[in-house]
């Protein structure tokens, strides 16, 4: 499990590589934090290109960062999800209640969040 | 006949055993040829009741987690139990969202995975004596 | 204080869950974050001992195969045991090419490969009651 | 777990994409046999490029095809092993007692053998 991040305009950009599951996300949530009260950004993307397994340990990682975005007026955006962690976003009505919105590339995910 | 195959697993209620669970499972069921989707379903499924029993069954203290995946033809049987706390309400427990640790962030989305990515879920549970979660899933791949 | 966990798993002597007990040693020693020359190792080790239980402990009849795992710190304990027909001369069965099923292609190479992927290889066996393979690897990537 | 062959001259040469085991290996041998009996070549040649793993299980299969090229007068080789692999070939002594040659491409397989 690794977290790296970088900055576009006003994203803190959140690539993940491996694994969310409850073992994972204390650490994941514990980094990202660190890093959005580092940088003085609004809204978080994520990269899920290199995630392969997702359970819902990892909504509440999302669920958390809204709360933590919506502070500073910020959004969440994805892109790269596979389609079946993308049923795991679908099942918890995480697009449609708009809570993160998914894109299908870091570009279109910076010019429309 | 019908082709049979059995296991069963025994583990400490450790976060880092999520993962081995859930792939321990993939590899059994592998077996039958699934698809690509069929084994995510069930990874993903057994994720979230490990981590049910690891979370809320023991509170993070130690414990025994029980397993066992039975085989028959197509159709695959996954049992994971807990000596833990049990659950004083499981309607309650098994509505979307509904979760009794929110300052863990938990989403109260597991139940509800589990449901979706497989075909039936059976929930037992004795407070104080513990939690068992029968889930079962036919696969198309045969 | 050292980092402890373990785990058991049992399952029926049937060829097709040589492939499950290697992969499931290797998520559960994947936590320690082992080199890939190490699984590798590790899996070939346990394929070797379960295979051993399934054709030879239990000669493809029905019978249960019980693995356990547990790790002390950077220490790996893997444990295969059958309840099978048992090995008459330990020490002749662990000779490089001795096999007692030549017709079945078997190559009498399952001990030393054991011997030479982990430090130490331990073997109990009584005729008639079955036989406990202990097997001990000490990881360098911790 | 997948067997492919073709022909090039006197040799056969046998893809395996998957897992030598116990479990796997019954099926290998039957499958190079058939072919084997069926062509009219003198020796094997395994290419082990999609081989990840093997156990002693796999030295049998070997042992098992050194015996039919020898009553044809032909030879085994293999190209293209993992290192992990290439240690239980050695361990076996399957080198060393020219059971079977290693080689590092189809080309010099064929060439050389
Ligand atoms: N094995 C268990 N032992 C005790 N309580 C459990 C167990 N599994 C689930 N529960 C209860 O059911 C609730 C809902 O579970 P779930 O839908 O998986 O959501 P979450 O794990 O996100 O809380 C949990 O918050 C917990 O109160
Ligand atoms: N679990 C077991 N039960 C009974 N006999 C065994 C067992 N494991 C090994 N043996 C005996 O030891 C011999 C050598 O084993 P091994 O070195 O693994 O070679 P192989 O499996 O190729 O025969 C076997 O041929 C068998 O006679």
């Amino acid at each position: 499990m690794n977290v790296s991040y970088f900055v576009k305009r006003e994203n803190l950009i959140v690539r993940i590589i491996g694994e969310i599951d409850h073992h994972s996300s204390e650490m994941i949530r514990e980094k990202i934090e660190r890093e959005y009260v580092r940088q003085n950004v609004k809204n978080i993307i994520f990269d899920f290109s290199d995630i392969n397994f997702m359970d819902s340990s990892g909504i509440g990682v999302i669920m958390g960062r809204y709360k933590s975005v919506r502070e500073r007026g910020g959004k969440l955006g994805v892109y790269s999800v596979n389609p079946q962690i993308d049923r795991v976003f679908q099942l918890s009505g995480l697009y449609k209640n708009k809570i993160i919105n998914p894109y299908s590339s870091l570009e279109e995910a910076i010019s429309n969040i | 006949m019908e082709y049979q195959n059995s296991m069963k697993i025994s583990f400490m209620s450790k976060s880092q055993n999520e993962a081995f669970a859930r792939v321990a499972v993939a590899a059994f069921v592998s077996q039958l040829d699934p698809t690509v989707e069929e084994i995510s379903e069930i990874k993903t499924a057994v994720s979230e009741a490990v981590t049910n029993a690891v979370i809320h069954g023991y509170e993070d203290m130690e414990g025994e987690i029980f397993l066992s995946c039975t085989i028959k033809d197509n159709l695959v049987e996954i049992t994971i139990s807990d000596k833990g706390k049990g659950i004083e309400d499981v309607s309650r427990a098994r509505e979307p969202l509904y979760t009794s640790k929110p300052e863990l962030e938990r989403s109260g989305m597991g139940f509800t995975v589990m449901e979706a990515f497989m075909d039936e879920v059976e929930v037992e549970s004795v407070k104080g004596t513990g939690t068992t979660v029968i889930m079962r899933k036919r696969l198309t791949s045969i």
